[in-house]
C-alpha cells in the first residue's frame, strides 16, 4: 500500500471563529476540514466552555503543503492579534491523495 | 429578595468556593431556548388581546431609547474610562441592548410584589434586542475610521454591514423571542393552552435552574475584574442605575403603569449577554471581551437581579 | 393548521435564513427518548382497558400491512425512477416504516378537532416500526443478487440477518415504544398517575420543541433535493397519499373508527427517519443515504403533518 | 414493586441485550442535578416547620452512624474477602456514604405504600454523604502506612487532606443538596410555590427517567462482576441488609416513625456512586475502581430498590 | 527517557460505522483506540451532525507500523467507496511500546 | 512563512485526572493545553463514559521537547500505574515559538 505525504494543520481558535475559519480554509484551497469542541488554557487565560463566548474548537485540515502554509499565514495576519488561536503543523501520509 | 435569586447566589458561591458543580452546555443552551420562546409565547398570546394600534407608538418609542442608550455610554467610557473606540462601542453596544434573564427576573420580583405591568412587554424586549448592538457598532467604526483619518492611514478593515445585520436580526435570541410572539399571537389563548405545561407552568423552576447557571458563568468573570475593578464596579453599578432613571422616564411619558415603567427601567439598565457578545466579537475584534462581559455577567447582572430591580421599582412607585 | 406546526414552520425559517439558532444534540436526543417513552406509556395504559383478543387480529392486519407497503414502493422507484435497487430497497424501507413523530402530530390533530380514536394505536406504532425495513432491505439484497447472478459474478456481500435484525428490533426507537407500552400496561392507570406530570401534561409542549428542531433538520436536508426535484416532490408527496388510501381502506376493513381510519392512513404514509436510516446504512451500504432522507425528512415528513393529515382525515371522513 | 422500578428494568434490559439505547451523558448530568436539588428543596420547606432544636440530635446521631459503617464494612473485606487496605477502604468508603436515588426511590415506595415519614429526611441525606467517604479514605490510608511500617520503608504518597475534604464538602452532590435545603428552608412553603412546577410534580417521572439511565448503567457493570462473582454478590447484598439493620435499630432508638426506621435503614444500606468514587478515584489511587462501582451500581444499587426496600420495610415494621 | 516509534492511523468517518471500526480495528491487531466526536464537511458535503445520519467521529488507533497499513487497507477497501472516510497516518513515539 | 520545531504531547486519561494533568503540566513548563472528550478502550476495558467514572479526556500540549519529556514522564511514574493513561509525542511545527 503506497502512502502520500501532505500536511495536517491543526487551528485550535474560539468559537466564534468557526464560519470564518471554514469559508477561509475553503477558498484558500482545503478540500475539507474536521471540527471538534475542546476546552484549554493558554496565555489568554482559561477558555472553560462555561458560556457561550468561552467555546473553543480544535480544526484539523488535510492539504498540501502550500495549502497549509497559506491558510496558516493567512489566520495569523488575519486573527492571531486579537483572538485566542493557537496553530500547527505536521507530516502526515495518507492513501488517496487526490481527496486531500 | 425573590427566591429565584437565592439559586444565582448558590451558583455564585459553588463556584468562588471552586466546587465542581457544572451544569452541562446542552443544559444551559436549552435552558435559554426555552426561556427565550417561553418569553415569546406569553407575550404574543397577550398581544393577541390588545390592538396593534395602541401598541405601536409606544413601541417605536422604545426602539428609539434603544437606539439612543449607547450614544450615552459611549462618551462616558470615551472620556472617563479612557478606553479605545473599539472598547467603548463594544460596551455601549452591550449595555445598549437588553438581556432577556433579567426581564424574567423582574417579571418575577413584579408577581410576587403583586404589582401589574403591560403583558404585551415581552414584545418590547424584543424590539430592545438589535437596536443598540447596531449603534454600538457603529460608534465603534466611526472612532476606528476617525482615528485612521487623523493617522493619515486608510481606514481599517470595514464592517461588512450586511453579514453583521443578518446576525443579529437572525440571532437565536431574536429569532426565539419573535417566532414565539407570532406563535402565541396566531394561536391566541385557546391554541396556545396544549402548551401551557410545558412553557408557562415550570417557567419559573427553569429560570430558577438557569440562575444557578448564571451564578456560576458570572463568578467566573470576577477573574475579568481584576486588573480595572474600581472602574468595572463603578460603571457596571452606576450606568445602569443611570439607564433606569432613563427607562422609568421614558415609561411614564409613554404612559405605562408602576410595573411597565419599572420593567422599562429595568430593560433599560440591563446589559446583553447573547445577542451582543456574539455579533460584536467578529465586528468589533480589537476589542476586549473581558471587559465588556466582565462588566455585563460579572457586575451588571447580579447587580440588577439583587439591588437594583427593587431600586427601579422604588424610583418607578416615586415618579409616579 | 395544529399551532404545534408552528413551531415546526419557525424551524424551518430559522434554518432557511441561516439563523444561527440550533438545538444541542443532546437536547434533539432527549426529546426523542422522551415522545417514544411518552406514547408508549399512554398506549400501554390503555392496552390496560381493552381485551388483548379483540385487538390481536387488527395488530396481525396492520404488521400485514407494513410488510406489503414497501413491495408497492419498490416497483414504483425501480420503473419510474429507474432508482437502483438498493436505493429503491432502502427508500421502500423507509416509506415501509414509520415516523412516531408524524403520529405525535396526528394525535394532536384529532384532539384538537374532537375525534375519537382507538386508544391502543401506540401499539400499531410499535408494530409498524420493523417489518416495512427488513422487508425493504430484503427488496434491495434480492435484486443486487439477481444483477450479480445475470452478471455472471458471485453475489454481492451478503447482508448479515443476525446483527440486521438484533439491530431494528433492539434499535432505540422500538425498545421505548414497547417498553413504555409494557410499563403502563403493567403499571395501569393508577400505577402511571405519579408519572403523567412529566410524560403526560408536558407532552405537547416537548412536541412543539421537537418539532422546532424537525423544522431546522427537515430544512436543511432541502440541500438533497436539488438534482432530482422533480422525482423527489412527486415520489414524496404521492406515495404517501397512495399509502394513506390503503391504511384507511384497511382501516374500515378492520372496523376502525373514523379516527382510526385517519391514523392509521397517517401511519402508512409516514416514512421513517430514526430506525430506517440507522439499519439500512450498514446493511444497504451502496444505497444514496441524500435520496432516503431527503424524501423522509426533506419532503414527506413536512407535507404530512400540514397538508397530508388533513387530507387523510377528509378521505376517512368520505370512506366511512 | 414500584412502577419506577420498571424502568430501571427496562434499562438493564436494553443494555444486556445489547440495544443501542443511550442517554446522552448531558441529560445523565441533568437529571441527577434536578434530583438533588428537588430533594433538598422539598427537605428545606419540611425543615421551615420543625424546630431545629429537635431535629439536632438525631442529626448528630445519624452523622456518628455515617462514620461507623465503614469500620464495620473495612475488617470484614480485609478478614473474609482478603482485600488490600486500599480496596477494602475504598468499598468501606462508598458503603459508608449514601445513594440519593436510593433514597428518592425509598420515598417514592413509602409514598405508595401511604407509609409517613419525618418530612425532613433530606437533611439526613445530606449529613451522611460526607463522613463514610472520609473515614475510608482513612481507612486506607491507615493501613497503607502500616503495611509500609511493617516493610520498613518510607510511608507510601500521604493523603492530602485539605483538597481531599474541599473535593468531598463542595462536591456537586453535597452542594446541591444543602444549596436546596437552605434555599427551601429560606423561601419556606410560600416562597417554593412557583417551583413546585418543576421541581415537585415532574420528581417522579424525572426519577423514572434517571432509573432508566441507572438500568442502562448498572448493567454495563455486571462485566466488572466477572473475576469475583460470589463475593461481590454476597457482600453486596448482605452488607447492605446488615447496615439497614444497623440505620433501622438506630431509627427506632432516635423514636423515629416506621416510615422513617425503614430510611434510615435503606440509606445506611445504600452505596455512594457519585461523591464516592469522585473522591476515592484520587485519594486512594490503588484502589480498583471496577470491584467498589461493581459492588455499588451493580448489585447493591439493584438489589436495594427491588428486593432491600421490601425487605427492610418490614423488618422496620416487625422491629417497631 | 527512551522513546519507541509507532504509527497514528487517524479515521474520520460516519458514526454509524464506529461500532465496525471498532470490532475491524481490534481484529486486525489494534491494542485500543480512542474516539471523539467531530464534524466536518469534505467531498460528500457538510456534515453537521444535526441529526443521527450526520454524525461523524474521528478515531485514533496507535500502533505499529504494519498494523495500521492493515486497518488502514481494510478501512479502504471495505468503507471508502460507499461512506465518508478520511484518513490519515503519522509518525509518533511512545514511551511503553509493549502497551500499543 | 517560517516555521519552528516543537513537540506535541498527547495524553489519553481518565477524566479524573483532568485537574491533575493540567496544573502538572503548567508547572513543568508548559504555556497552554487544549483538552477534548473522548470514549475509547485499551488493555483496562472500555470506557464508553456512560456514567461520571467512565470518562475519558485527550489532552494536547505543545511545547519544547524537554518540556515535553519531562511532562511525559512525570505522568508514567505518577499515574501510570494506577490510571488508565495512554501517552504519544509527535513532531510538528508553530509559526510563534514564543508562545509554545
Ligand atoms: N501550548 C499549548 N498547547 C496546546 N494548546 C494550547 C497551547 N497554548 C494554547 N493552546 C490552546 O489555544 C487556546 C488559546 O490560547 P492562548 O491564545 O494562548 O490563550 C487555548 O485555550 C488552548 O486551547
Ligand atoms: N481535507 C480534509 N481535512 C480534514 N478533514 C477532512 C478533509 N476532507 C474530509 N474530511 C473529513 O472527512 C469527512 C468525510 O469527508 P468526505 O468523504 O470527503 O465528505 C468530512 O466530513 C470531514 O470531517
Ligand atoms: N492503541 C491505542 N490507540 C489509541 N488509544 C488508545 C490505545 N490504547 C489505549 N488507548 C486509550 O487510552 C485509554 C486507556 O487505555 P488502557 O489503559 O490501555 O485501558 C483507552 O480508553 C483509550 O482511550
Ligand atoms: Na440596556
Ligand atoms: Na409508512
Ligand atoms: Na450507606
Amino acid at each position: 500500500m503506497q502512502t502520500h505525504p501532505k500536511k495536517l494543520l491543526v487551528i485550535i481558535a474560539e468559537a466564534a471563529l468557526e464560519k470564518l475559519l471554514i469559508k477561509d480554509a475553503r477558498r484558500l484551497g482545503a478540500h475539507g476540514y474536521t471540527v471538534a469542541e475542546v476546552h484549554g488554557g493558554g496565555a489568554t487565560g482559561e477558555r472553560d466552555a462555561d458560556w457561550e463566548g468561552n467555546r473553543s474548537i480544535r480544526m484539523e485540515v488535510i492539504c498540501d503543503e502550500a495549502v497549509a502554509q497559506t491558510i496558516a499565514e493567512h489566520v495569523l495576519n488575519s486573527y492571531c492579534k486579537n483572538y485566542s488561536v493557537s496553530m500547527f503543523l505536521a507530516d502526515v501520509e495518507v492513501l488517496r491523495p487526490a481527496k486531500f | 429578595m425573590d427566591p429565584v435569586v437565592l439559586f444565582f447566589l448558590l451558583g455564585a458561591f459553588a463556584r468562588l468556593a471552586k466546587s465542581d458543580l457544572r451544569l452541562p452546555e446542552a443544559l444551559y443552551e436549552t435552558l435559554s431556548i426555552y426561556l427565550l420562546l417561553a418569553i415569546g409565547l406569553k407575550g404574543g398570546v397577550e398581544i393577541a388581546k390588545h390592538s396593534l394600534g395602541a401598541v405601536a407608538p409606544q413601541a417605536l418609542a422604545v426602539i428609539a431609547m434603544g437606539a439612543l442608550l449607547p450614544l450615552v455610554a459611549f462618551p462616558v467610557l470615551r472620556i472617563f474610562a479612557k478606553l479605545s473606540h473599539a472598547d467603548a462601542g463594544n460596551i455601549a453596544a452591550h449595555y445598549g441592548s437588553v438581556s432577556v434573564v433579567t426581564f424574567a427576573v423582574g417579571i418575577a420580583f413584579l408577581t410576587r410584589q403583586q404589582v401589574a405591568y403591560e403583558s404585551y412587554f415581552p414584545l418590547f424586549v424584543a424590539l430592545l434586542e438589535v437596536p443598540g448592538i447596531v449603534v454600538g457598532i457603529l460608534l465603534a467604526k466611526m472612532g476606528r475610521d476617525a482615528m485612521a483619518a487623523d493617522a493619515g492611514s486608510s481606514p481599517a478593515r470595514a464592517v461588512r454591514w450586511g453579514p453583521l445585520l443578518h446576525e443579529v436580526l437572525l440571532g437565536k435570541s431574536v429569532v426565539l423571542l419573535v417566532g414565539g410572539l407570532i406563535i402565541g399571537w396566531i394561536a391566541g389563548p385557546q391554541g396556545i393552552d396544549p402548551f401551557k405545561g410545558l412553557f408557562f407552568d415550570l417557567f419559573r423552576g427553569v429560570l430558577a435552574l438557569f440562575l444557578l447557571e448564571m451564578g456560576l458563568v458570572a463568578a467566573g468573570r470576577i477573574a475579568d475584574l481584576k486588573s480595572r475593578w474600581l472602574f468595572m464596579l463603578g460603571f457596571g453599578t452606576l450606568m445602569p442605575i443611570c439607564f433606569a432613571v432613563i427607562g422609568i422616564v421614558l415609561g411614564k411619558a409613554l404612559g405605562l403603569s408602576v410595573g411597565g415603567m419599572t420593567l422599562l427601567g429595568l430593560l433599560a439598565a440591563s446589559a446583553s449577554y447573547i445577542a451582543a457578545p456574539t455579533a460584536t466579537r467578529i465586528a468589533i475584534p480589537e476589542a476586549n471581551p473581558g471587559l465588556s462581559i466582565g462588566l455585563a455577567l460579572g457586575v451588571t447582572f447580579p447587580f440588577n437581579i439583587t439591588l437594583g430591580m427593587p431600586l427601579y421599582h422604588a424610583i418607578a412607585q416615586r415618579l409616579n
